[in-house]
């Protein structure tokens, strides 16, 4: 094995082919390979052992869970360096020709949500148009393209937008109150999406949901932030609680979609794998993930704390 | 053993069903049927004999156009049927072939069952208006044929699963089946003993009585038994055309005698 | 055994059909005539709506793909000024190799800045961003490249010809107008401006890319730099391994269940096995060979080798299945006339029948091959979508190394951001197609060879 | 001596014994090949399979065997002491592992050589930075270092052998083959035999991949039903999944959703392909069948995803704006009969190119035969020609249902992800194969159902897949129509 | 015409090369042999005769285990070739067809050039040392299936181009150049003038010098003129067996008597 080799979220992976693309240009080492697949899978490959035939670095756009630690563990993975470098909006966006879109996780739950409280009642959600939820939206037929459920994205999608939604409307404690108090049971019914063809699930990418936006101009999709801003003259961006999404406002915590992303090291394969010391010190490097550096340039929202995670990646510092 | 079926052999007719003119057959550069004028009088038999290899075959084929079917075949000069030129534009081949049937050289049964091969040319055609008028052709087909006892337990059994003498006469039945106008038979008795041989010889006899029929076979004794009008082939050419009776009694031309007499084959 | 009795009472069967002249078709004719001719326009409709689709499919491939093997560069003149390539001054290349490739961005900025002034050009609103937004980032690392291999340049002014960064590139394929250029945060009307008037003045020209089908796939930051080359490679070792694999083991088990094995329920579930894994969807191939070459047999991940071994098992039920077809359609006589003189069965097969069923097996091939060509899922759970950026070495090494693979490739790329990737995808297209074509004019001409009617 | 040059001499043995096989049986009759029970290449070919075929099952029967073997007995050569805390003997095996493999790279690069490599020691620091600057670090304790070291000797005694067993068995064989070599023996039969058996060992390779992919199924399967109840995935005609858990996944609609999809592309593609495929072979003049049939076939190699997006830039709202909308039968672009259409149009060739080659083999004589009863061409081809090659274009067809079943990107761009039963071809539907990569390829937790779910919908379409084949089967065995 | 080659009948040896009891033949159900014992000699010709469908060719096929193809085929009982079973579980068939050749009532010529058809039994059996041996032998087959004259100048044209006769001839040929030590031949003149048959006969002759010779035929005066022994079948038995004069001259069996006569068929 002479390649550091990589694999893990599909929202990592842009930034992850930018580096180790300038990584071979700039070091003497061989360009790692970096493979997608998403963070969950990219983990459970990391956990799968140390040596010879498993990946050294797993991407992810969510923090590894417990649970993967102790499969890593029990499987010989002991030693993990977490790096967190920055992170990810999730932005509303629709045709560029279009109406412009001011929403509130209260609206998009209105719009979305299978069941809403119209007068005190839980029903199905009635509305067709978005100015049904709320009068100062378009008067447009509600249309809405969001990540399907194999995607993390989803995750987020659900718990900052539609359960804040439904927390802000007080549909949750109607939810509640219809499941004799059960909190778990009202959280899944803020967090369950209509299926009545308003809303599509896309098991698909981005670049997926931007053609059915461009088949379907009444659409309004979920993008990642950097996806949006390299489609700007085909997309208009919706502002959430007024506030437009931007590297500057994701980086502030202003903006409220966003996630943070990581990147996990083996430790136990430093010095064995040429290179990937080098590989993890140069991802988080200020030439690479400050700001105008190409990381930025494509949309990522550098850490703010980035010198504490370099030394984090120098220290070779694990999580126990 | 087998003169006595021997029937009369005058010509009961004389209007012409068939006439050739200066029919050529290439095979891509093989010139396998050169210039060949026929008249074949209606409700006669006409046997044609010769060497093998020498066209019969292909000029059976032209009768019916079957050598359509042949990528490499071409077809000159002039057939008509009733007056009618067959290789004219306007004909088309699928009623001239229902008009003149065939029974081909290598019998070749479809892989169905044996009512099935029978019926099929009835069922296309129209010709039986329910089930048992089509029971009742296929069965007079086989009782023709000299097929029927053999079969009549195992209609459904396909087709293929019978015994080369069998195939033929199936072939037969299912030829005479459709009612053609004209039978084109080429070598229908190769394969079968001297009793099915004369039951077919009869049929045919009896297929006289209405339409013509034109007979391909090597024995001469068959030709004689049958046929009121016999054909020398030889490489290609239509040497000798006349009375059964004149050809074998007295051929005009050396290479007809020599072939009736066992010197050329 | 025989009909003496019954032969005499045969008259012709049924009631006359045909009568009247040839000429003039009579009624049921001229139905099953018309029956005929729909048959045959049936045929014809068939074999055009297939056609049809085909040349719509690749009308739009080629349109949106034709673009991607053409490529804009320009050309100016770029001071290597001291201060960015070797701060300290030493000229040691192991110095300035400390100095990272994105350093150099400044050195294109600011010599285009220069060069715009030299030549007088006017525009409006051209801001900082422009300017280094103009040249690809691939130009910084060749430009790095060139130093490192010649300290000497450090301090001069060299003439360097370098690829422009893709929305530049696609103002010239009609990716991008002006209006869309104003509205689009990667690019603005004064850079759409500035390039006119740099091809104007002809710095910049559009011309034939050959890096597209040699060069490797580059990050989402370049998408102008990427191409197909390890991709190319990595399909091609796989359909090798394919195909050396595939056709003799589907064939040889096509041959034994169809020529040797006897008919019973061991073979017949066999058969309704092989069927059956033709309808096992790719991905489930995909898990097979994680598990089965990766996970057991220990071969290393996003490889040719494990990537062939699982499309070679794809494709084995298609051709098995489309091979004990064309057998089968081989008439038993032809065995008997082998046998009969005295041949073997093996020699009965591969004398006769082999031959005979040739073009039926070479289209199951073909079809299989095609397939396992373009097949994107079982590929994903092997690690072939992997970006990869080094080519593999010569087979048979190079077959465990790792690579790309076509579709995979243009899958990858139908993903990405810019849109110019899109482009590249459907050049990667083109190209699969052409691999396509070039095996499929073998199996014409074997075809040709080995066809015959009987 | 490396695997490769074993593999060399064995192959060299047996073209050597060929030649001299076929030598001996000719001399054996002086020349006279007519005295031989077999033609001489038989001769040949026997003594060349004796030396090859066993040498080389040895070869890989050991080459499988002898890493499990010694690594057993470096186990026990590694104290339990050794094994510190949060680490298993496993680990421990892997780094052995690496460490011999650095110190053999180290050896390789001649770095060291292989005497000094197997005494190093991990005090030995001028060695130890040879390394080092080589980039062959060996960071290591010194137990792992001895036993890495023990694992060099062992697998090198154990490749010595290796050599020496398969080379003397080539050998051997083939000495063996070529005295048995004579005028009365049967080599064809011999020969045949073992190509039989070859061919035999091919069939097995389908079956084996059945295995595979059932236990690489199955376990997971059982994990999933214990984890969800099979009553609800059986029939559930819910099908949410979610990620924290309390998913609904009730593979009826996506059952439903598979079926009708397929259906559609079937009644497009297996009409369209089947006329193309009779119009081809019989009535297309030879240029026209040699231009249309690779031409077709193309439409079989055009990656899928480009049908998908096919399906969803053109035909999707193609057939929303001119039908489904103008009838009232919905608004989505995304729909049922999208897919199914598309992937018709990807499934002609299969249709088609094999029922051509099957129809141009059914004998000519047929043919003559029918047509000079007066049919018709047409009738000639419904009649006669077909059913002789029915049992050829079931195959063509069960091959087409097949890839329409498993076909993913299609449905994911074409049909939208919706499951849901309905009977309105205009609504988006999805398949169990979608979801089996969506499942699978997703971002949920390994273990959850919501990614095993996948398995067990793997396995259900398996199981009914293999219903379809039975029923299949069953059909041809009933109309086969054999010709002669 | 035809009485001209009429061969002396005297049995010039007496070893029996192929010895058949208790045969039995089932197509699935139907039991088409029944219970056959019949000895065959070295160095004769032997004639298969009756009416169609009587089970000649099937048993004809028994002789080489050419019915081990036919699925639905089951034999049961002994045939010996030269005292060995060759039903038994050792027996190569392949060997068996090599020693016992075949020409097959329907001629099946491979969809190859003429001369690969002839060809490929020598080349097989390694029967030619180098391609001049190989050609004579070719040309030595052909001549002895009275087709070389026909076809000398289009070797490389393919077999299933050739005539009904002439694919015939091509088989007998295909046949005869093995060099086999029994010929099984299912009606080889079926498709055949005369000429052509007299010369196949001629060639039956010569073979019998060697070999034996099985013939099936439907022409009584076949028969007569070329074989020394005639089989009488009907019905899936074997009526009557013995020198061919006795047959004809002096049959046993009724049954035999009214065949010859030409009463039953
Ligand atoms: N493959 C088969 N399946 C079923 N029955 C068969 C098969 N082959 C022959 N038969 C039957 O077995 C009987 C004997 O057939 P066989 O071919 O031996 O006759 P034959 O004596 O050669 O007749 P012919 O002179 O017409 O060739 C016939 O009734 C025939 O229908
Ligand atoms: N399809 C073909 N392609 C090329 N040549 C052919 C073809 N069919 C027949 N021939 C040749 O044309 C000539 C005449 O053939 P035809 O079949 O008409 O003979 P025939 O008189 O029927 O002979 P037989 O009595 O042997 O059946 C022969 O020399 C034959 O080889
Ligand atoms: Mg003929
Ligand atoms: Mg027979
Ligand atoms: O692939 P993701 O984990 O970023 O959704």
């Amino acid at each position: 094995q002479e390649q550091v080799q990589v694999a893990g979220s599909s929202t990592v992976l842009p930034y992850a082919t930018i580096v180790a693309e300038a990584f071979a240009e700039n070091t003497e080492f061989q360009a790692p390979v970096v493979e997608g697949g998403g963070s969950s899978a990219g983990l459970k490959q990391f956990c799968e052992g140390v040596g010879g035939n498993t990946i050294d670095v797993a991407n992810a756009s969510r923090q590894i869970k417990s649970s993967e630690v102790e499969t890593c563990a029990a499987n010989g993975v002991a030693n993990i360096i977490e790096v967190q470098f920055g992170y990810d909006g999730i932005v509303f966006a629709s045709d560029i020709n279009g109406p412009d879109f001011v929403l509130t996780p209260a609206d998009v739950f209105g719009a979305l949500a299978a069941e809403v409280v119209v007068d005190g009642e839980v029903t199905a959600n009635p509305a067709t148009n978005w100015s049904d939820v709320n009068p100062d939206l378009p008067e447009q037929a509600i249309m809405a393209f969001i990540p399907g459920t194999k995607h993390g994205t989803r995750e987020v999608f659900e718990e900052k937008v539609l359960l804040a939604g439904c927390e802000e409307t007080g549909a949750m404690e109607a939810f509640a109150e219809a499941n004799g108090g059960d909190e778990d049971a009202a959280e899944a019914a803020c967090m369950s999406v209509r299926t009545d063809g308003a809303s599509v699930d896309i098991d698909g990418d981005y670049t997926e949901t931007l053609a059915r936006i461009a088949s379907n101009p009444n659409g309004v999709g979920v993008f990642g932030l950097s996806f949006y801003e390299n489609n700007t003259d085909k997309l208009k961006v919706a502002t959430i609680n007024g506030v437009t999404p931007t590297v500057d406002s994701v980086a502030s915590g202003e903006y409220p979609v966003s996630r943070p992303l990581f990147f996990y090291v083996k430790k136990d394969h430093i010095g064995v794998v040429p290179g990937l010391k080098e590989y993890a010190e140069f991802f988080v490097s200020d030439a690479m993930a400050g700001p105008g550096g190409p990381l930025a340039e494509y949309g990522l929202v550098p850490d703010p704390q980035l010198a504490d995670v370099q030394a984090t990646v120098a220290d070779e510092a694990t999580i126990q | 053993m087998n003169d006595m079926n021997i029937v009369e052999r005058n010509v009961t007719t004389d209007t012409f069903k068939i006439t050739a003119r200066k029919v050529q057959v290439y095979y891509g550069e093989k010139h396998a049927i050169k210039d060949v004028d026929v008249d074949i009088l209606d409700k006669t038999v006409t046997a044609f004999i010769g060497p093998s290899g020498c066209g019969k075959s292909t000029f059976l084929r032209c009768i019916n156009r079957m050598n359509d079917t042949i990528d490499v075949a071409r077809v000159e000069g002039e057939i008509k049927l009733d007056g009618e030129n067959i290789y004219d534009k306007r004909v088309d081949p699928v009623q001239l072939r229902a008009k003149v049937g065939m029974v081909f050289q290598k019998p070749n049964p479809f892989p169905k069952s044996i009512y099935d091969n029978v019926a099929y040319g009835p069922r296309i055609h129209g010709l039986a208006r329910n089930r048992a008028d089509l029971d009742e052709i296929v069965e007079k087909s086989l009782r023709g044929a000299a097929l029927w006892n053999e079969v009549k337990d195992r209609l459904q059994e396909p087709g293929t699963g019978l015994s080369g003498g069998q195939q033929q006469r199936l072939c037969i039945a299912r030829a005479v089946a459709t009612a053609p106008e004209v039978l084109l038979m080429d070598e229908p008795c190769s394969a079968l003993d001297p009793i099915a041989t004369s039951q077919v010889e009869e049929l045919i006899d009896q297929l006289r009585k209405e339409f013509s029929v034109v007979i391909v076979t090597h024995s001469m004794q068959q030709a004689a038994r049958v046929s009121q009008k016999t054909a020398f082939f030889h490489l290609g050419n239509l040497v000798e055309y006349g009375d059964t009776d004149d050809i074998f009694t007295n051929p005009q031309d050396p290479r007809t005698e020599s072939y009736i007499s066992g010197r050329i084959g | 055994m025989t009909d003496v009795t019954d032969t005499a009472a045969f008259g012709p069967g049924g009631e006359r059909h045909t009568s009247g002249s040839l000429l003039t078709e009579s009624a049921r004719t001229r139905k099953r005539n018309a029956a005929e001719k729909r048959f045959k326009a049936y045929g014809i409709g068939a074999i055009a709506i297939a056609i049809l689709s085909l040349v719509f499919l690749l009308t739009s491939i080629i349109g949106d793909g034709a673009s991607a093997f053409r490529q804009t560069y320009a050309s100016i003149p770029v001071t290597l000024s001291a201060d960015v390539v070797d701060p300290d001054g030493n000229r040691d290349p192991e110095e300035m190799s400390g100095v990272y490739s994105m350093s150099y961005g400044s050195l294109l900025t600011d010599s285009l800045r220069n060069w715009i002034e030299q030549e007088g050009i006017q525009i409006e609103g051209l801001t900082d961003a422009d300017l280094s937004g103009f040249f690809s980032n691939e130009a910084q690392a060749s430009l790095r490249n060139q130093v490192l291999d010649n300290p000497e340049l450090v301090g001069q002014t060299v003439e360097m010809t370098a690829l422009t960064s893709s929305r530049v590139d696609g103002m010239f394929k009609g990716r991008v107008s002006e209006e869309s250029a104003s509205r689009d945060a990667k690019t603005s009307v004064a850079q759409f401006q500035l390039a006119e008037a740099m091809r104007e003045n002809g710095t910049l020209v559009t011309r034939f890319n050959s890096s597209f089908i040699t060069k490797p796939d580059a990050s989402d930051n370049r998408a102008e730099a990427a191409g197909i080359g390890v991709a190319i490679l990595g399909s091609l070792y796989m359909m090798l391994i394919v195909l050396v694999l595939a056709l003799p083991i589907g064939v040889a088990a096509s041959i034994y269940l169809e020529e040797f094995a006897p008919k019973n329920r061991f073979t017949d579930i066999i058969e309704v096995n092989i069927s059956n894994l033709a309808a096992v969807p790719s991905i489930v191939f995909g898990i097979l060979g994680l598990a089965a070459f990766i996970n057991f047999a220990g071969l290393p991940r996003s490889t040719p080798i494990v990537g062939g071994l699982v499309l070679t098992l794809m494709t084995l039920p298609t051709i098995i299945i489309s091979t004990r077809a064309a057998l089968k359609s081989v008439p038993p006589s032809i065995r008997d006339a082998a046998l009969g003189v005295g041949a073997s069965r093996m020699q009965t097969v591969l004398h006769h029948v082999l031959p005979l069923a040739m073009p039926g097996i070479l289209t199951g091939t073909i079809i299989g091959l095609a397939q396992a060509l373009g097949e994107t899922a079982p590929l994903l759970l092997i690690g072939m979508v992997a970006f990869v950026s080094t080519y593999p070495g010569a087979p048979p090494a190079g077959f465990f190394d790792p690579a790309s693979a076509l579709p995979v490739q243009v899958y990858n790329w139908t993903q990405r951001a810019d849109p110019a990737f899109f482009e590249r995808a459907s050049g990667a297209i083109i190209v699969l197609l052409v691999f396509l074509l070039c095996m499929n004019l073998l199996a014409i001409y074997l075809r040709r060879k080995f066809e015959r009617r009987w | 001596m490396p695997v490769q040059w074993i593999l060399l001499i064995v192959l060299a043995i047996a073209v050597l014994g060929y030649v001299l096989g076929r030598r001996r049986a000719l001399t054996l009759v002086d020349g006279d090949a007519r005295r031989l029970h077999s033609r001489p290449t038989y001769y040949g070919w026997n003594v060349a399979l004796y030396a090859a075929v066993p040498a080389l099952l040895v070869l890989l029967v050991w080459l499988f065997a002898q890493p499990m073997i010694i690594e057993r007995s470096i186990d026990r050569y590694i104290p339990e002491d050794a094994v510190s805390e949060g680490q298993t003997r496993g680990m421990l095996l892997n780094e052995v592992r690496k460490v011999a493999s650095t110190l053999n790279g180290a050896v390789a690069q001649d770095v060291l050589t292989r005497p000094e490599a197997l005494t190093l020691t991990m005090d030995d620091s001028a060695r130890m930075d040879a390394l080092k600057a080589a980039g062959q670090a060996v960071l290591t304790k010194p137990v792992i270092l001895d036993a890495a070291q023990q694992y060099m000797r062992s697998t090198h005694t154990g490749s010595i052998w290796l050599s020496i067993v398969t080379l003397a068995l080539a050998l051997g064989l083939a000495a063996f083959a070529w005295r048995r070599t004579g005028p009365e023996f049967r080599a064809r039969n011999v020969v045949e035999q073992v190509m039989r058996a070859i061919l035999i060992g091919c069939s097995t390779i389908a079956i084996m991949t059945t295995v595979g992919i059932v236990l690489s199924l199955v376990f997971e399967s059982i994990n999933f039903f214990r984890l969800y109840p099979w009553q609800d995935f059986f029939f559930g005609t819910e099908w949410t999944p979610s990620f924290g858990g309390g998913s609904e996944l009730g593979m009826l609609p996506l059952l439903w959703g598979t079926l009708y999809i397929s259906f559609i592309a079937l009644l497009f593609a297996v009409p369209v392909g089947l006329f193309a495929a009779i119009y081809m072979s019989e009535y297309a003049s030879p240029r026209v069948r040699s231009f249309a049939k690779p031409a077709i076939e193309i439409l079989a190699g055009i990656p899928t995803i480009v049908y998908g997006l096919f399906a969803l830039v053109t035909v999707g709202p193609l057939l929303r704006d001119w039908i489904s909308q103008p009838l009232g039968l919905g608004n989505s672009g995304s729909s049922v009969m999208t897919a199914g259409l598309v992937m018709g149009v990807m499934l002609i060739p299969f249709v088609s190119s094999l029922s051509d080659d099957i129809i141009n083999s059914v004998p000519q004589s047929l043919r003559d035969g029918s047509l000079g009863l007066g049919s018709t061409h047409s009738e000639t081809i419904r009649q006669v020609v077909l059913p002789a090659a029915l049992p050829g274009i079931v195959g063509a067809v069960l091959l087409a249902a097949s890839r329409a079943i498993g076909e993913t990107m299609i449905v994911v761009l074409g049909a939208g992800a919706m499951a849901q039963i309905s009977g309105n071809p205009f609504e988006a539907m999805t398949t169990i194969t979608v979801k089996i990569v969506g499942q699978l390829t997703g971002d949920n937790d390994f273990a959850s159902p919501e990614t095993l779910v996948a398995f067990a919908l793997g396995l259900t379409l398996f199981v009914l897949t293999l219903g379809l084949n039975v029923f299949a089967l069953y059909i041809v065995r009933k109309y086969r129509e054999q010709y002669e």
